[in-house]
């Protein structure tokens, strides 16, 4: 039978779940923008939701395509400059969840996003870091957001773009950085969170359906589970509906305007 | 003292083969209609600075103005890679593309500096990730109060800046609204400045004693270009065209419908053009 | 999140003996009724910092509520001395007080440190002058772009700001218009924040995209004091009363009248008798 | 027979008549605000006044008693914050004129007004620097305005608030500093400007009236002359008329405040 969600459906909710009414979060542009604003239409109406275009507190009705939709700022507190906002805001240490998502990721937490390959020949040319160096490091704990695939999931990382754990326990802190990264990173199949003592992501709970070889199939290392690995309870009809409604006016916004 | 002038003499009057160039916009009033007349007259060697080289750079690239590309984040937002520029960077086509490489956090501090006409800027950036290895500018300088060692980049001082803004008055002063980017600071760090504006009005009206302006002193020229910073947008007067966007993502693919679109859209226009896209339905 | 509170429960919840606090207000905006109240509530050993120590701190230093002042001038604008900020520094009354001197540019980049969280902050000055001599914080670092030295001043990063501003909402947000001086940085760069405001309204209502805003999450405490700001002034509200800083100097010319004119308008006051004054004929 | 106008008239009217009307000018408070005033009032309606406390391209009806009345930011072009003020437009080097005063002055033009005394134990507590000591080295050009006394115009100052001519000739460049300094001192007797071989003040022009013995018994180290030595041209009805009526207007408005 097929399920009554679709995967980036759970990996939105799930992150969506996770963001708190008090936190101030630093967004990035597709599924951590659904997961905020889908946070902040159901159980976190509260939240404060930041965009890099130097928008605050913003509560756009449709979901931006780009971080400096018109929406953002028409629904926003104000609207600051760029250089302040990295400078006062992200840098200033006001930001206590950063949402990051990247082309690929690590054990560590680590991400890519600027090439694979050389830097210089680059097999591919990936956009580059944006504000992702800083936000790892500024932001109070980051959450991540990717789809499972072998692609993205890798045992090395040809460049790393923004720093997660480093080569484990202790890279941060050596590196001066007293924030503490990334807590938890939600995908299609499951989430995982660094382990205490290792600071390896671990699975702690798997979607409904998925199984530990389906998800090692997608992961490029080799996968360690939480002892008490739980099944990600599945979306409700109120988040579905909410997140689909916000789905279909951003489909409806964005289609219309050529 | 601002000059208005013609788009096509104040580019023509501004900028020259081989110059530093800052075309900025942060999503919002992206100088489109500038860099378009900037294809017409063939610049060559042209240094290009933005923090996101979107569809303004991957057209500019594409048709083989530039040399170097100082940028932090080189994408189609919300949609994709940038065909033109991985063309460039991954072949060499239509020339090569030298990249130096920042973070927002840095260009937007480079920006900054250069507006303040310091010679460098200090941020709190770039731990334990590897683009310092490959990008020598990044450096670092340690407090002299709390022995902290934190990072560097040199201020951005363009040849030439140019922007789209909303209004400008009959002084030449030139009001930002909305969306403020880094334009502002581009246009102060920068020798030379062009801005490209919605409409000129006799007065700027009732507005915030702190209303972002640029007084007409701190711009070289300005020139009247309704709908300028299409497909992005101008607020209060029309929306990010959003489906463009994704379209240019199959444009911009392949060599030859990239040069057929620049051909039909870009070298057989006019600046007056853009008057008409501004009344496309838009999100 | 900002707590709505009374004057007197927003000073006594924050503010205690020995703490470092700003008090700004660039002639605008200066939250004297706040003074007031820590001045009844006896408040010892302040470390005060201020670009501008006029008549705020003159009546905080006359009473002994200090024994630092970090400033860059201080003077009453346009009258002449702070008769009791000279007689604490010339003669030791009513307490010594130490002196941490800058210039404006030093102070202005040291609170935009403090509000981008950076320990210190480059700029160009103090070229040939004294300063440094006698201020041994002021230090300075090399370009690593271009080897040019600057002087930097260390980010001030206060226990407590405190700053009157015109309007809060009822979320707690605070909005400032006009002439914004220091305000929003100083606030961003402590550790705690008090805000009196001329009125708290609904919903600050149509503005300028761009207003400068203080979000309710980075505030502690706002307390509405109307004509909280007199015998300076609130953009809109009303006019700073310059025949009262001229009566000042008279005033503060001798410790007695001073203690008798403290004793009258501060001690046997509360923060609602500001309501009144903002009514008196003001230029 | 008395003068058709006192001395503080004809050192604010010099100080005016040397605005040109492109100036972007950095105004003091007092005899700056005044001469710059007039300027725009009179022969130089399109100059640019700059107040520190953010106030851009100002138009006051009256005289601001400090530099930050809500006339200054009512009749602006815009209003900036304070470290912006400092950073992008002194800094920037947007400023072609700065006006300066102070307690004292030597004879290169270094500016004392911290203290009298020692540092530490000063006999008399100035109110400090402010922003003279960056407006001295980043203004394209420095105008002065003081009146003359042997108590103000010294030998040696006791502490250098800004910077002049510092020691005399090549002092500027060896600190660095590439803008011209101290052009000329308007004051109640004369105008003085830097000797261009020796950067010494050099009395240029005499006020009507006003003799060598007069000026040298108010000026405390030995005065020298330009070969040229002129006679400042006395106000004229036009310029006293306007600029007594904006002190009666600034007077009006202050004396009916409280």
């Amino acid at each position: 039978m097929r399920p009554a969600y679709t995967p980036t459906e759970i990996m939105t909710v799930a992150a969506a779940r996770a963001l708190r009414n008090d936190d101030v979060c630093f967004v990035g542009i597709g599924a951590p923008s659904a997961a905020c604003n889908l946070a902040r239409l159901t159980h976190a109406p509260g939240i404060t939701l930041i965009y890099e275009s130097g928008t605050i507190d913003t509560r756009p009705d449709v979901l931006p395509l780009s971080i400096g939709d018109g929406e953002l700022c028409e629904t926003a507190l104000t609207t600051v400059s760029v250089p302040e906002m990295f400078r006062y805001w992200l840098q200033g240490g006001r930001i206590t969840v950063g949402f990051l998502g990247g082309a690929q990721i690590d054990r560590f937490a680590n991400l890519n996003t600027t090439v694979v390959g050389s830097y210089d020949r680059p097999k591919v040319r990936l956009p580059g870091g944006g504000g992702a160096p800083e936000i790892a490091t500024n932001c109070g704990e980051i959450f991540i957001t990717m789809a499972m695939s072998t692609r993205a999931f890798v045992e090395k990382l040809p460049f790393i773009t923004s720093l997660g754990f480093g080569t484990g326990p202790g890279s941060r802190e050596a590196l001066g950085v007293t924030t503490r990264g990334p807590t938890r990173v939600m995908t299609d199949l499951c989430v995982l969170e660094p382990d205490p003592g290792t600071c390896e992501l671990t699975v702690v709970s798997l979607h409904p359906g998925v199984s530990r070889e389906k998800v090692q199939a997608e992961c490029g290392w080799k996968l360690r589970y939480a002892g008490d690995l739980a099944e990600t309870p599945p979306p409700t009809a109120d988040e579905l509906g909410v997140l689909r409604e916000l789905q279909a006016r951003t489909a409806r916004a964005h289609g219309s305007d050529a | 003292m601002a000059a208005f002038l013609p788009l096509a003499d104040a580019i023509a009057a501004n900028i020259g083969d081989g110059d530093s160039l800052a075309m900025e916009g942060f999503t919002h009033l992206i100088p489109f209609a500038a860099a378009h007349e900037l294809i017409r007259q063939g610049r060559k060697r042209l240094t290009l600075y933005r923090m996101t080289p979107d569809l303004i750079y991957d057209q500019l690239i594409g048709m083989g103005a530039a040399e170097k590309l100082v940028f932090s984040w080189g994408g189609n937002p919300g949609v994709g890679s940038l065909h033109r520029m991985r063309d460039a960077v991954e072949n060499g086509w239509p020339a090569p593309l030298a990249l130096e490489e920042h973070s927002h956090a840095a260009m937007a501090n480079a920006y900054e500096a250069g507006a303040a006409n310091l010679p460098f800027a200090i941020f709190r950036g770039y731990k334990g990730v590897d683009l310092p290895k490959v990008n020598p500018r990044i450096r670092s300088v340690t407090c002299p109060y709390t022995g902290e060692v934190l990072a560097t980049v040199p201020a951005i001082r363009p040849d030439v800046t140019v922007i789209h803004a909303l209004r400008a008055d009959r002084a030449g002063n030139v009001l930002l609204e909305g969306i403020l980017g880094v334009q502002k600071e581009a246009v102060l760090a920068a020798k030379r400045s062009i801005v490209t504006v919605e409409e000129v009005v006799d007065d700027f009206g009732p507005r915030s004693p702190n209303a972002v302006i640029l007084p007409a002193w701190t711009v070289t020229a300005i020139a009247e270009v309704p709908g300028g910073a299409y497909p992005s947008y101008a607020h209060g007067y029309y929306r990010r065209a959003n489906a463009f966007y994704k379209d240019w993502d199959a444009i911009a693919r392949d060599r030859d419908g990239f040069l057929a679109w620049m051909k039909e859209n870009v070298l057989l226009k006019r600046p007056a053009d853009f008057a008409g896209y501004r009344n496309r339905r838009a999100a």
